[in-house]
């Protein structure tokens, strides 16, 4: 079976939703003749013609507002964002129109905002965002980061089929740098739940998008000595599965959570906070974070490596911990 | 006011141009510009009895635009219209009921929103052919833009109407949106009304543009200009444009000219605005002078039944929403998500 | 001397910063000639005149990007938004630009940007906002959210003459609510420095603005029943007071943190984090917050109040605290 | 392209029009054109040998418009200019040195932002005559409207200059900025590039209007359009939207018709161009043009001397760049905010 890479299952989930359900169409700028900026929608209006593939203004308003707009009335839009940074120049229609139109109005209002995130590439304080934490203090849009070519696809075809709007967000570092084989059926992965990928019983790493790598790194490097650690990819953000975090701390007593976003207002601050309430009895050590600097991305690689979270950093806290 | 129409409108005078309209339909526009007029003073009441919750926003002065406007659409071929929170008028032609909209002001638990949003933001589109609008300003734009694409996509022919205020018109989602859809020319009528004053802010102040209508050539769509306190020459613009918009030819931006006879809300009493100026436009009411123009064109003789109709729906719709329950607070945490059936109940 | 309700305080520190420096200036809707929606301007376009009481077009995208080029070139703009929910549409612009001006090319970019926030009037979903979460992880923006007239008055001195933007919420609900005799003298309160309101020793409660009464309201029901509660005001959200956070639990070893805004991903999953790692041994008990749901702010009063955090809630959970 | 002016450049033709420069600032604007292109070529040459980190954007083609536009400023009053991604030879104009833009591009650590961001994303307004942008499309125009208004505010007579491409300018941003700055009657000159494309979108999808100056009647803004590869004619027509301004006259919307004859970056083989397109453009190219004005003209032979000089200044920017430092990593946690005083040493 050919290999997939991560930026092909999120064209692949596009396609086949397209396909099978012609209320599914694409907007954003450059999406449909040039294929994206990024390629992602390569061939689309080929297949599905402009109608369904829609070259925009540059306009992020009104591109999350018109998806909303078709939303209401029944469609099942994607919104591309061409880096997912620019989702902050649609953030009011975002959080207050979509966000909330089914609890004020009754109205479902099911649109995907998708787009590249993340650093890691040299993009600057620009074209590096995480932008998770954002939305999260704003209720009613479901929030996914996959960090694997099948959780992309998987969830991003549940964020399509799912009837209340999705962030989804898209790590373009692994973009190209990631292959998998996937399957050949249908398949979905569902929004709010975690995936352990790996076992283990010393510590738990709760972690998403291409920080389970930088985990798995780290969890490799304790492996050696001895050290057994169990990897959550959170995958979903909101909702997040706090079943599999507490489950997992309730086994290890002793939590790492990593994510690449900064630090102060983090995702990573909720989950912790969730431990350290519900999870209490069962910890041995502190709960620790280990995240981005609390600083705008810089550009330039040594700045940016700096800023980034990495195994090293990881490894230090996690013998922190243990030692505790 | 050229044309004159004789087999529509019986005894029509030389100058009466009912647009079409029937002198049924004449008269049931007459019935809408009362229910809304009645209704808001209604409201006023009961905001003074301390019933209404949160701030009261009247259309004092610009009923006649709102229900003229709206009453252009076409709601069996699936038209929209989106009012702002002075065009209750139009909503009402759309078919929202009076009882919801006084229940919507009390907070009550079985108002359409029950009881989460505020005054005249409901509605669905597709099930109710209007869709209440989000504080933001200039947000709806968009939306409309989207609802006119979804339209197309469906193969409906479906026009959407949007309101938009002058001070509205200077936000970028305004922008954004109207620019989109001129691109695409979809099938969108938008009525900028120039009330005059956004908040305390005149529209001196708030473009330094030669007229609201010229935005239209930074959008390259039609527009058009019209005196929003004549409903009949307000229903003839919106009815050219949603013809317009209906067969293909895109984006109308019209400009109603009009003004806002009360405060901001309630709580404003607008001294900052020239008394003279008042006084000028109260002339101009559009409801009065609309009955003298159905009077003179001998349509109606008097309207004296229509307001007993409306003051006895009126009364009905608040008894019902008075005697209507508040919501039981342990649903503030239900049906954020479609997951927990709270809406299908 | 006469009382000062917060919402003169804030009037006070404009009017008196204004006089002070004239590089300071008022940028926003009806702030001129109305004096603001609430009055906060009241009379001082009377004092400063419009060319530096500005009334602008509904615009916030502009009003934000004209302080910041103003504040670039020297200037000390205060922007008002009519209501803080409006600050949404200019996201972009404040977090992008003006948070990161400095840090990516040197810019100071000192501008305020203030506005009514906080629930309890029945103002629904669009009037009722608490935004401090939302600019939490965006780095380059300083927060504060007084709750008292006092602070009010010094903390937005201490906006004003800050060399960084600083994003003030003023809790509406207090406006008119409370007076206090404030000093004659000039004063500032410094940013980033918490206040304990009320000394403890069994338990501490972490809070700010309109919810530092009902800290205090759960305080007194718990002093009947003979246990001590330290109310923590934070004040200051980012950069926040963590010694003062820490050192008190150090002392009651069982907090609670209570917020206006809904609980996932609010200012208070930072805090409690912050305890569950660097406060980890002091703690006899989960960390709690109390916030508001996750989910819009309703409008009718019953659910409003459903939504809210009150003194009952914060009692219940202390009980639980108290009895761990 | 009417006036004779031969008391300005020496042995003017009847056909040119040196709109008052000397024939020194003649050659002085050719040097900048020729340091543009060479500066941009060294750039492309590092880029393939991967010294470019990220991106890199050319603006062939577009050298005329960005420095004419910029040379109609006077920095010594303080006038401000603000470049997008292609408007490198602007900042040249207002002063930025070749090794800093270099520097920029290789992420080094003694560039003006230390490494922080990227290419020309540099400058203070009051300090450096010009500000970089951020990457956001259409923020910059509230900014500039901001800093014209802080100029006012100041006393100073300044101008500032913005650039915007055709793309950018449907943004709400773009437009809450000019409305403000219209309403405002600022001191500031916006040129709207039209160069055909953004990205891959053509600006016939872009918008709807009739021409991009058309946008200033939504603002009730002074606009003219201008052939951006004819290098003496935008300086004309920003020299006159400039003393407009400074004469308290307020914004100019001025459309720039150009094209971009590379790519959207040099990732981007803009397929999406008709050839015959791109070839009609490359006859028109500002440089080469501009040259021959000056050689018909008579104000100059040849131009080796200036391509010498060019060359020279770009190869010892080149070595004092390759020679600067990468930042140290640590670094990267200080000057968020003021207090740490990173950016005061
Ligand atoms: C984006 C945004 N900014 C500010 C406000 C506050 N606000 C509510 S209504 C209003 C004035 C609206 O004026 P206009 O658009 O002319 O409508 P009118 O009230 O005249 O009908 C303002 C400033 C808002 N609702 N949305
Ligand atoms: C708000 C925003 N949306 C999207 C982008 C991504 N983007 C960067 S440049 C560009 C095209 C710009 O076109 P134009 O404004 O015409 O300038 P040109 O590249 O032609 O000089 C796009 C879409 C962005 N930078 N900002
Ligand atoms: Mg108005
Ligand atoms: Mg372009």
């Amino acid at each position: 079976m050919p290999e997939t890479t991560y930026i092909e299952a999120i064209t692949q989930a596009m396609s086949e939703e397209m396909a099978r359900d012609e209320r599914v169409f694409l907007i954003g700028e450059d999406v449909g003749v040039y294929g994206g900026a990024f390629k992602t929608s390569a061939g689309l209006i080929d297949r599905f013609g402009p109608e369904r593939v829609i070259d925009t203004p540059i306009s992020e308003i009104a591109i999350v507002g018109a998806a909303s707009g078709a939303a209401l009335m029944g469609m099942r839009p994607i919104a591309e964002m061409q880096f997912i940074d620019f989702i902050t120049c649609a953030y009011d229609i975002l959080v207050n129109f979509t966000a909330t139109s089914r609890y004020r109005v009754g109205s479902a209002c099911p649109i995907v905002v998708r787009g590249p995130a993340g650093a890691g590439t040299h993009g600057g304080p620009f074209h590096s965002l995480s932008p998770e934490a954002m939305f999260m203090n704003r209720p009613g849009i479901k929030i996914v980061s996959p960090g694997t070519a099948y959780d992309a696809k998987g969830l991003l075809k549940a964020a399509i089929r799912d009837d209340d709007p999705v962030l989804f967000i898209e790590n373009k570092y692994l973009y190209r740098r990631i292959k998998e084989t996937l399957p050949d059926d249908d398949y979905v992965v569902p929004i709010g739940k975690a995936n352990v990928r790996r076992k283990g019983k010393d510590l738990t790493i709760v972690t998403w998008g291409a920080m389970i790598y930088v985990a798995d790194e780290a969890a490799e490097a304790l492996a050696k000595d001895g050290v057994s650690v169990e990897v959550v990819d959170l995958r979903s953000i909101i909702p997040f599965d706090e079943e599999a975090i507490l489950e997992s701390v309730a086994k290890t007593n002793r939590v790492i959570i990593l994510h690449e976003a900064p630090l102060t207002g983090g995702a990573g601050a909720e989950f912790a906070a969730r431990i350290a309430e519900k999870a209490f009895d069962y910890l041995d050590a502190p709960v620790k974070r280990i995240a981005s600097l609390d600083v705008p991305t810089p550009y330039s690689p040594p700045l940016e490596e700096y800023y980034l979270p990495n195994a090293a950093k990881v490894l230090a806290a996690a013998r922190e911990l243990l030692a505790y | 006011m050229s044309d004159v129409s004789t087999q529509h409108a019986a005894r029509s005078t030389q100058h009466f141009d009912s647009h079409g309209l029937t002198r049924e339909q004449l008269l049931d526009i007459d019935y809408y510009l009362r229910l809304t007029r009645t209704l808001e003073e209604r409201l006023v009441a009961l905001f003074r009895q301390a019933k209404v919750i949160g701030g009261l926003f009247r259309s004092l002065g610009q009923e006649g635009e709102s229900v003229a406007a709206a009453y252009a659409l076409d709601y069996k071929q699936g038209d929209v219209v989106q009012p702002l929170i002075r065009n209750m008028g139009a909503i009402l032609v759309a078919g929202a009921k009076p009882a919801d909209i006084i229940k919507q002001y009390m907070a009550k638990g079985d108002s359409p929103t029950r009881g989460r949003e505020l005054n005249i933001h409901f509605g669905h589109p597709a099930r109710d052919g209007f869709i209440g609008q989000i504080s933001m300003l200039g947000d709806m734009i968009p939306v409309m833009a989207g609802i006119s694409l979804a339209g197309r996509m469906q193969k409906k022919s479906l026009v959407t109407l949007a309101f938009i205020g002058d001070g509205a018109s200077s936000t970028g989602a305004f922008y954004e949106g109207m620019n989109f859809a001129a691109v695409q020319r979809l099938p969108m009528v938008v009525c900028l009304e120039n009330n005059g004053y956004a908040y305390s802010t005149p529209t001196s102040r708030q473009t330094a543009a030669r007229s609201l209508a010229e935005k239209a050539m930074a959008f390259g769509c039609a527009s058009d200009t019209v005196d929003g306190n004549d409903v009949l020459a307000t229903y003839g613009a919106v009815k050219r444009a949603v013809e317009h918009a209906r067969a293909g030819g895109g984006v109308t931006l019209l400009e109603v000219v009009t003004f806002r006879m009360k405060g901001h809300a309630e709580h404003d009493n607008q001294s900052y605005v020239p008394p003279e100026v008042l006084e000028e436009w109260k002339a101009k009411d559009p409801v009065a002078r609309y009955e003298k123009t159905l009077i003179d064109a001998g349509i109606a003789a008097d309207f004296s039944e229509i307001q007993d109709r409306v003051r006895r729906e009126v009364d009905a719709a608040t008894d019902e929403a008075e005697r209507s329950p508040m919501p039981r607070g342990e649903e503030a945490a239900l049906g954020l998500y479609g997951g927990d059936g709270y809406w299908d109940a």
